[in-house]
């Protein structure tokens, strides 16, 4: 009896984490339009799953406990009870059938609100590196295309084109409050259509294993409102914001002398380098490092400073720098809204 | 050998029973010694060893997942870095599938199925010798290159460009590639020897309806081993050849495709899941019938399922690249047929609980697994519907709902019918019987044990948790329930420590078992235990399914085979009519040379293409000296 | 028993071959520094690495990961613009089998660290130490007349030449190459 | 448990021919792994010139010539073969040496040809996927007709000595000859994708 018990409260603590438990990135936490819908197709299921369970499991436990009545050899067999129970295994398939057939029916609809067709409003490419995300906007005009990493704005209520690639090694986009996963493969484009519902910051992960730092590659989707995005985007295609402190100045030109300039971007200075993110506004960035920490100007001196220690294997340098420099190339960077 | 002509041609019908048996240990007898160890090719010899061995990668195996407990026990923990984590996650999985699952379920086949059949020895007892040694050969290739740090580190499913030349450094992928030559070409062999032995060496009336449920389950897992294993060969050559020699098979630049691998992959990862499953459920329609005290219910809708399980497995490799962008349509015909294995499932399911609803279960330890296993089995299997829905799969494809899933059917759907069966036959392969009380100690700490620790994995992965990451942020909600799971997967281990304890005790001191200690059916509880090296002194014959069980207190045997060469009876394919006295072979050191030769040629060959060209030179060389007749009256016709 | 011994051997004397695949993803930055100080003979041409790099066991001329992190670097910082694939350009070849300032890991840092005269720039404010050591070493792999255990495979892009590892030098070696600059002498 | 004797086969043959024996099955059986992996290549190939824009992928289309003669040599080889198979069935000692030696030759020559063939197929392995699939493909069946030859002159050699007049022998042969048949016709759609279907 314990074993069902046992059983019941494993079957019930489920049901009750999975109607309570939430986060910022969580497919039971649900903010966008497909993730609404896959989450009732995943209550509904997991619900009629746990009741086919416990019938199993209620039959298991009678068979095992109900009473019978001696038998002589254990190869003798009744033919009515033989009778009997074929008939009780036929209607057990049966209804296994039913079931599965009506899955397959429900999964078969559900896929089809899935599918990539539908119109856009925004088209936005998203590009999959070890480990990092790179963000491309286009606009109507090539000046109006911009650069940004780790970070997605979208405006709330609108249909988002997301265009996948895989740079190096598979990676897959997965922002489960908004939507189901796609995996970026090297030659073979995919896309994705994600749409917020409501407002607000929305965690997602590469969900492919794609190496040393699979762990910590992680991205944002902000969705606002669409005058709030549309001055986000406006601001992301200006230049880098000429410092205004001297000690920023400073950090600027160590910026450009030292060795970040030959891997990063900033647009408006000589930094143009291709091997890492865009940094033109930092600064204005929830996190850097692909989700790891939080950008502030200490966040940045300490991951500047030991990127190895931060994320090992991460393909960051350990650049050698003077306390000072430190210190202004952080200043720099935070200033960089 | 010349045997003088008093022995020549002497028949089991001239002696009495004591001299019978003196004679026919004679000639089946392995000599004791280190010799004997190495030119064996005793079936119930090489199949205790290579459970024992499975059992050793089984124990490493376990040791790696504690260490990723530890890791993921608390969010940014340094217990292990990146680089080793992936060589643990990948060890771990390589060495569970390829080390433990398969040979494992291959091992009690080889000890099992000649004893079910009523046979002397597997057919091509010397391919049977080698393949253990070929596994051998690849386990501990696998286990040195990871204590070298030289573990692969890219998963054990090795997917390109991530394994592919440019993003894997050293020759890590290429130990991962050749170690799968290895368990491949043993799993072929032991699958080629269970075929023949089924199809061959059926003992005299064992028509197919009278074919115990175990060996029909390693029969339709041999085919499928047939079908599916040649996949991951291509697969992994091309690997090599990619990362070698420069071929284009996975490189999108030159018109090579990164999706070319998972196909390959997946035509053979998905059926590995039912060569997995289906020995386990021949050995829980076994002992379900045993310990019910009546012959399982629905014998033929039982082989139907294995058989229709057989089939479908090759058409759902395409549910593991759900979110691969493959088209959606396409996508939806491998949901309804991976939803359909689960009416063969079902199937399987209902016989039991009725076999056992009309039955007098009889509350052994293997019966205690057996409802184990329907307990946590039936989650994997409704968990496995869920994921082979299109849209519910895009949100748990890759997360720990997955490792969850299956876990459950691996660990519940397997290992608990495994065990079962260990205690089960352990009096027929050691002679000694395993101990009630700690088998239920074992029991019940592994059953609640496992499903504390892999049932949270569900809701970490719905709450959004991916799968084979090293570590994960403090801000993540996930804190909680990865202590709890890493907690629980200490009572597992104790289960599993509870186990090994008896299994090794028992084996030197436990109490000494008759022939049929169970009262079971089938035909290997009616030789001694353990069996002697022939097996049967004279060969049973059987009219029924459940001999010893129609036959209580007699057995009928066919008798006029020699004593002084290694014969066994070969009898048609379905009636199981005598159609000739077959020579087995005798002990032989080939197997051995053989093994080490093409060991040596592949991982050679990981080095430079030319170990293929000068490596299979010796390889030819012991295959001739395995093969050229030595003049013994095996050799006659 | 004597399989499991027969592995041993044979697998330790593969990782003899191998090298060590162990991968060094953090370098103290005191280490770093004193892989700088190399000592350099007056004419540019060869020399000796510091202490450390020995006592570090030459890591970067042999260890897989730090070969393939060089590869890497060859390309992210455009090296190939001048040396293309390593069959040169606008700069000299590696693979033709020639050495301007002879095949020593010390040359090929210097030269990549402090540039070289007719064009090659120096890389010091664009690479850190350790980077300049990983290209250096993945320099000297691509000219290498035998493959390197550790070398890397081919990249997944267009194929100019056969990958490292199956030492293309060996292959493409060239009699008498043409001098990019007069005065860089043909003789290594 | 007692014993009661129902059956008495002492009169059985002490080994049995075709289906009866045991390395009968043996062989079906690793031709079906052989033939399982041969198909899969094959779907490789067809799967990579599905990806393809071109096929064959900047190459000339391989040259027929060598292919063609090799594919002829294996077709006339089933001849012998067959002609071994049933000398092998009548225990024919002397008839089987020398079709073996005969069979020898018709398994050396073709492996010459495809010397030729890797030539004619004006792609290296290294040039793309369409040169790799096509190397993988050729060297695969190379493999194939080198074993069986092995196998061939092993036997042929056996036959000579005190071992060769034995049935188990001519069983052999009459293996040796079936897997030659597979090799021959798992050849057949090799020869069409290399050869023909870049014409197509």
């Amino acid at each position: 009896m314990i074993r069902e018990l046992h059983g019941l409260a494993l079957a019930s603590a489920a049901l009750l984490t999975l109607s309570a438990c939430t986060g910022r990135q969580s497919a039971l936490d649900v903010h966008g339009a497909a993730a609404i819908n896959l989450k009732q197709l995943i209550l509904l299921i997991v619900v009629i799953c746990s009741i086919v369970w416990a019938l199993v499991m209620i039959a298991l436990i009678s068979a095992l406990w109900r009473k019978r009545d001696r038998r002589e050899r254990p190869s003798s067999i009744d033919p009515a009870t033989e009778h009997r129970l074929t008939i009780t295994v036929v209607a057990a398939v049966i209804i296994t059938v039913v079931i599965i057939g009506a899955f397959t029916i429900l999964s078969f609809f559900a896929t089809r609100t899935l599918n990539v067709a539908g119109n856009d409003d925004l088209t936005i490419k998203v590009r999959g590196l070890q480990w990092w995300w790179s963000i491309e906007y286009f606009g109507s005009t090539s000046g109006q295309r911009f650069e940004t990493a780790n970070e997605i704005h979208i405006p709330v209520g609108r249909n988002v084109r997301l265009q996948l690639e895989g740079v190096d090694v598979i990676h897959s986009f997965w922002v489960p409050s908004l939507a189901g996963k796609q995996d970026l493969i090297p030659g073979r484009p995919n896309e994705l259509i994600i749409r917020a519902e409501r407002a607000g910051v929305y965690r997602g992960q590469c969900a492919e294993f794609c190496g040393l730092q699979h762990a910590h590659m992680a991205l944002f989707v902000i969705a606002e409102e669409f005058p709030a995005f549309e001055e986000w985007a406006r601001l992301q295609r200006q230049d880098a914001t000429t410092s205004s402190s001297q000690e920023a100045d400073a950090g600027r030109q160590a910026f450009l002398a030292k060795q970040c300039a030959a891997c990063h971007t900033i647009r408006g200075t000589t930094a143009n380098g291709t091997t890492g993110p865009d940094l033109t506004h930092v600064g204005g960035r929830q996190y850097i490092a692909a989700g790891l920490l939080e950008t502030t100007r200490g966040s940045l001196a300490a991951w500047i400073a030991d990127p190895q220690t931060l994320k090992p294997g991460n393909n960051m340098p350990m650049v050698p720098l003077n306390a000072e420099e430190l210190k202004s190339i952080s200043a720099y960077l935070a200033g960089l809204k | 050998m010349n045997e003088d002509s008093t022995q020549r041609d002497l028949r089991d019908h001239d002696l009495d029973r004591p001299s019978l048996e003196a004679a026919l240990e004679k000639t089946w007898k392995t000599p004791s010694g280190v010799w004997g160890v190495l030119t064996t090719v005793d079936h119930k010899i090489i199949g205790r060893r290579y459970i024992f061995t499975a059992f050793v990668f089984l124990a490493l195996g376990g040791v790696l997942s504690i260490l990723m407990r530890l890791q993921l026990a608390q969010p940014e923990a340094r217990v292990l870095g990146p680089d080793r984590y992936n060589q643990i996650f990948t060890m771990h999985g390589a060495n569970m599938m390829f080390l433990f699952a398969v040979p494992v379920m291959e091992a009690m086949a080889v000890y099992l199925v000649p004893l079910m059949v009523g046979t002397r020895n597997i057919a091509f007892p010397r391919l049977n010798a080698f393949s253990y040694w070929m596994f051998l050969a690849g386990g501990t290739l696998l286990w040195i290159a990871f204590a070298l740090d030289m573990g692969p580190d890219v998963g054990w499913f090795a997917y390109v460009p991530l394994a592919g030349p440019q993003y894997a450094a050293g020759k890590r992928a290429d130990i991962w590639a050749q170690m799968i030559t290895f368990t491949e070409v043993s799993a072929l062999a032991v699958a080629v020897e269970i075929v023949v032995t089924v199809f061959k060496q059926r003992t005299p009336g064992m028509s197919l309806d009278r074919i115990p449920l175990f060996v029909w389950s390693m029969l339709v897992t041999s085919f499928i081993i047939i079908i599916a294993m040649p996949a991951i060969m291509i697969a992994s050559t091309c690997l090599i050849l990619d990362r070698l020699v420069g071929t284009h098979f996975f490189n999108p630049a030159e018109v090579g495709d990164v999706l070319l691998w998972q196909h390959l992959f997946w035509f053979f990862g998905h059926p590995e899941v039912y060569i997995i499953f289906l020995p386990a459920v021949g050995m829980v329609s076994t002992m379900v019938a045993t310990f019910a005290r009546r012959p399982v219910f629905g014998y033929l809708a039982l082989v139907m399922a294995l058989i229709a399980t057989g089939i479908l497995a090759f058409g759902l490799w395409v549910h593991h690249m759900f979110v691969t962008g493959l088209p959606r349509l396409g996508e939806s015909f491998f949901t309804a047929s991976s939803m359909a294995i689960a009416v063969p499932a079902g199937i399987q399911i209902f016989c039991w609980l009725a076999t056992l609803w009309d039955g007098r279960p009889v509350f052994k330890t293997p019966l205690l697994f057996v409802i184990g296993f329907m307990f946590t089995f039936v989650i994997g299997g409704l968990t496995g519907v869920m994921v082979a829905s299109v849209p519910f799969d895009t949100q748990v494809h890759d997360t720990y709902f997955v490792v969850a899933h299956f876990h459950y059917v691996l660990i519940g759907g397997a290992v608990f019918p495994l065990l079962g069966a260990v205690y089960y036959w352990f009096p027929k392969m050691t002679g000694r019987m395993m101990s009630e009380r700690l088998g239920k100690w074992a029991f019940w700490l592994i059953v609640i044990g496992f499903n504390l620790t892999f049932f949270p994995m569900h809701i970490l992965g719905l709450q959004g948790m991916p799968r084979r990451v090293y570590t994960y942020q403090p801000d993540m909600p996930w804190f909680g329930l990865n202590m709890f799971v890493s907690l629980s997967a200490i009572i597992l281990v104790a289960g599993f420590l509870v186990f090994f304890i008896d299994a090794i005790r028992s084996a030197r001191t436990g109490p000494v078992a008759p022939d049929n200690p169970w009262d079971a059916p089938t035909l290997e509880w009616s030789t001694s235990s353990p069996p002697p090296s022939f097996n049967f002194v004279r060969i049973p014959v059987v009219s029924g399914p459940n001999p010893l069980w129609e036959q209580p207190d007699i057995m009928p045997v066919a008798s006029g085979l020699r004593t002084d060469r290694r014969e066994l009876l070969v009898t048609t394919l379905t009636k199981a009519i005598p159609q000739a006295r077959e020579a087995s072979p005798r002990n032989s050191i080939w197997p051995l040379w053989t093994a080490i030769a093409t060991s040596v040629m592949l991982i050679w060959s990981i080095f430079t293409p030319w170990a293929v060209v000068w490596g299979s030179i010796p390889v030819a060389v012991a295959l001739i000296g395995w093969f050229w007749p030595k003049g013994t009256p095996e050799d006659e016709a | 028993m004597r399989t499991f011994l027969a592995f041993l051997s044979i697998t330790s004397v593969c990782v003899a071959g191998c090298q060590r695949e162990e991968r060094q993803l953090r370098l103290d930055p005191p280490v770093a520094a004193a892989l700088d100080e190399i000592a350099l003979m007056p004419n540019g041409i060869g020399g000796a690495p510091p202490e450390t790099y020995f006592a570090l066991d030459t890591p970067y001329e042999t260890n897989a990961y730090n070969l393939s992190e060089g590869k890497r670097l060859y390309s992210w910082f455009g090296c190939k613009t001048c040396h293309s694939d390593g069959q040169g350009g606008i700069g000299p070849a590696f693979l033709d089998g020639w050495w301007s300032y002879g095949p020593e890991m010390v040359s090929i840092f210097a030269s990549i660290r402090d540039g070289r005269p007719h064009g090659m720039p120096a890389f010091r404010d664009k690479m850190t130490t350790e980077q300049i050591w990983q290209l250096a070493g993945y320099v000297q792999t691509i000219g290498a007349y035998a493959a390197k255990t550790g070398a890397p495979g081919r990249n997944d892009e267009k194929q100019t030449r056969p990958a490292e590892n199956r030492a293309p030098a060996a292959m493409l070696f060239d009699q008498g190459p043409k001098p990019v600059h007069r005065d860089q002498g043909t003789t290594p | 448990m007692k014993e009661r004797v129902v059956a008495d086969i002492s009169r059985l043959p002490l080994h049995g021919m075709g289906a009866a024996s045991m390395t009968w099955w043996g062989t079906l059986a690793f031709m079906l792994i052989e033939g399982t992996g041969f198909a899969l290549a094959i779907a490789v190939y067809l799967y990579l010139m599905s990806v393809a824009a071109t096929w064959p992928i900047d190459a000339p289309r391989p040259d027929l010539l060598p292919g063609t003669i090799v594919t002829l040599l294996l077709l006339v080889s089933l001849v012998p073969n067959y002609l071994v198979a049933r000398w092998a069935e009548q225990q024919d000692l002397l008839k089987v040496k020398v079709g073996l030696v005969v069979m020898s030759m018709l398994g050396i020559a073709p492996l010459i040809g495809r010397i030729f063939e890797f030539k004619a197929l004006n792609v290296s392995w290294d040039s793309n996927a369409y040169g790799s699939i096509v190397w993988t493909l050729l060297g695969l069946h190379a493999t194939h007709i080198i074993t069986d030859l092995v196998d061939t002159l092993v036997l042929a050699a056996l036959m000579f000595t005190r071992h060769g007049n034995n049935l188990r022998r001519f069983g052999d042969v009459q293996d040796n000859a079936m897997y030659w048949n597979f090799v021959v016709v798992a050849w057949l759609p090799i020869y069409f994708c290399i050869y023909w279907i870049p014409r197509l």
